[in-house]
């Protein structure tokens, strides 16, 4: 048989299995007889074929399979939304607080709140890649320095932070409501 | 139609009429042999016919004659004699079978008789009429399900691709809007009463984010440089007065400090007390 | 956003599916509209690109999926023994009555066969997802009437019943078996 028939099969058979295929079960598939070796270079050579595909081969514990590219997950995760995940009144109030009064201190975000800032908030923000340290207060402690990041503008859609809805708007809009 | 049809008298076996029928214009002198089936036999058949016209067809087809003009004589007297050997076994008959050796004796006995004449080019209706329908439907049927059987079928001839997907290599994360975060920071002004705030207009908000935009370059070069390297004449006018004024807001809040040795040499900025690194983890 | 990345997602999408796509699943997943013919496209190139790999896209009653092709059953199915069971000559009989001439009665099925339809092949065939009621009819006793699904032509890989085979013109004379 034709190592390029061979391959063929794999891919046939791997790309329908429900579960990881493991190397005894490929073999199985087969009536000539060939080495471990030969089938892991076959699965190397698939493997390099689908290297520019939207889904590739991976190997997992339990054997081979082909796999979705996690770059294509947040496309097809909108085919079954799940409830979109929310932050907390408190990271939102945080981010409020970075983004209109930047460059600020924990200590600042705390005053204003008059609540102490978890540190859980500031990391989650952190994390997204939304706020960063951009200097410390020559203050007792040296305080570090939070603002808001580029990849905070991209992801609010934003040229830039002038772009937020105005503090006069919001303050009238206050004082109507008072 | 092809067939000439000799109607024999009821009781004589097949051998005895001739020709039973003419096939593509030859004439058929005999019944096929295995017209006839071997008593013993029967149990198997009854489970290989899947009722009476089942039967039928496998008679008419076997002995090879014309399905629109079926020579009822023989015909009947096999299926009797299939249904009568199938009764003397004590197999259980469907009562199908019974009724279809009804119907069969009943079109026999009045194709005996002289067909009525019906109005002028009015053909007489042959008896067999509807049972060559029901034969002829039934056959199609029969072949459209052995054609069915035969269709490449999901997971029985191919299989379905289904490449895995693992969710946790996406974590989907909240959004947020910037109509969320007026609101944060609506919420966070009425509770502080800040009111000071108010006053705080879109200029203010555009030089606070250019003091951030300044202490992050003069982080990321070694806080301590030159103050014109700060500048980018891309900004605009408007953009580098601007990011002068953050300049000014940042020495006033003791952010930076900035300083020239004397008139006419270069200005340097610095992180406030610059001794220190600056990116240094405080938490 | 560029055709070629539109493509490769719906790709990685359709690899992915647990079940036929349709178009509107597919629009689903992109933020900007495309008319159904720039669709039509794509799925079109795609199949194309794949004209000479061993599973092939195709187009359902219920949507798009790829499937491994034919040639590979000899291999493939050594793998797994258990598959759909062969139907006996009663429930195939009764889902070609019922696939050729729906939507039809319990009686239109007797009628046709000339036997009295045994309550499991019926069953059998709504287990499977092939027929279901789709309306009763007004006589007495108002018989269901059954009808086959979209699950039955995807099963067969088919668009619409129209794409069974023609029913057999009846010979008069069968040819002499040999």
């Amino acid at each position: 048989m034709e190592p390029s028939l061979i391959k063929r099969v794999l891919e046939a058979a791997l790309l329908a299995a429900r579960e990881p295929m493991t190397p005894s079960d490929m073999k199985k598939m087969f009536d000539e007889e060939f080495s471990s070796e030969t089938l892991r270079k076959l699965l190397d050579q698939l493997r390099e074929e689908w290297a520019e595909r939207p889904v590739e081969l991976i190997q997992l514990a339990s054997g081979w399979r082909f796999r979705t590219r996690a770059e294509y997950l947040p496309y097809i995760e909108r085919l079954n939304p799940e409830r979109p995940p929310k932050y907390s009144r408190a990271v939102l109030e945080t981010l409020a607080i970075i983004a209109y009064r930047q460059p600020v201190t924990r200590g600042d975000i705390e005053e204003i709140r008059g609540v102490a800032v978890n540190t859980n908030v500031v990391k989650t923000l952190e994390e997204r890649g939304w706020i960063d340290v951009v200097g410390h207060r020559d203050t007792p402690g040296r305080p570090a320095l939070f603002a808001t990041t580029k990849q905070f503008l991209d992801d609010l859609g934003l040229r830039s932070v002038s772009e937020l809805p105005p503090l006069e708007q919001i303050s009238q809009t206050l004082e109507l409501e008072q | 139609m092809i067939a000439e049809l000799d109607v024999p008298e009821i009781g004589k076996t097949a051998e005895l009429f001739t020709p039973v029928a003419r096939i593509y214009g030859e004439p058929m002198e005999h019944l096929p042999q295995d017209l006839y089936i071997p008593p013993d036999a029967l149990a198997i058949m009854l489970d290989a016919f899947e009722g009476p016209l089942d039967l039928l067809l496998y008679l008419i087809r076997k002995a090879n004659v014309d399905i629109l003009d079926i020579p009822m004589a023989p015909l009947t007297r096999q299926y009797l004699d299939y249904i009568e050997s199938m009764h003397a076994s004590n197999l259980e008959l469907a009562a199908e079978y019974l009724v279809m050796a009804a119907m069969l004796i009943e079109i026999k006995s009045r194709m005996l008789l002289p067909r009525p004449k019906l109005g002028e080019g009015d053909e007489a209706e042959d008896p067999r009429a509807e049972l060559v329908r029901r034969l002829m439907e039934y056959e199609q049927i029969k072949l459209a399900g052995q054609k069915l059987n035969e269709m490449p079928q999901a997971e029985r001839e191919f299989f379905w691709v289904e490449t895995l997907i693992e969710k946790s290599l996406y974590v989907r994360q909240p959004e947020v809007s910037v109509d969320d975060l007026k609101d944060a920071w609506m919420a966070v002004v009425r509770q502080a009463g800040l009111k000071k705030h108010h006053k705080i207009g879109r200029e203010e908000l555009s030089v606070r984010e250019h003091m951030g935009i300044i202490l992050r370059a003069l982080q990321e070069k070694g806080g301590f440089v030159q103050f014109e390297t700060l500048f980018d004449p891309e900004m605009g006018v408007p953009g580098l007065v601007v990011h002068f004024i953050a300049m000014l807001e940042l020495g006033r809040e003791k952010l930076i400090e900035i300083t020239q040795s004397e008139a006419f040499q270069p200005i340097y900025v610095r992180v406030h007390q610059g001794g220190t690194e600056p990116d240094q983890e405080s938490a």
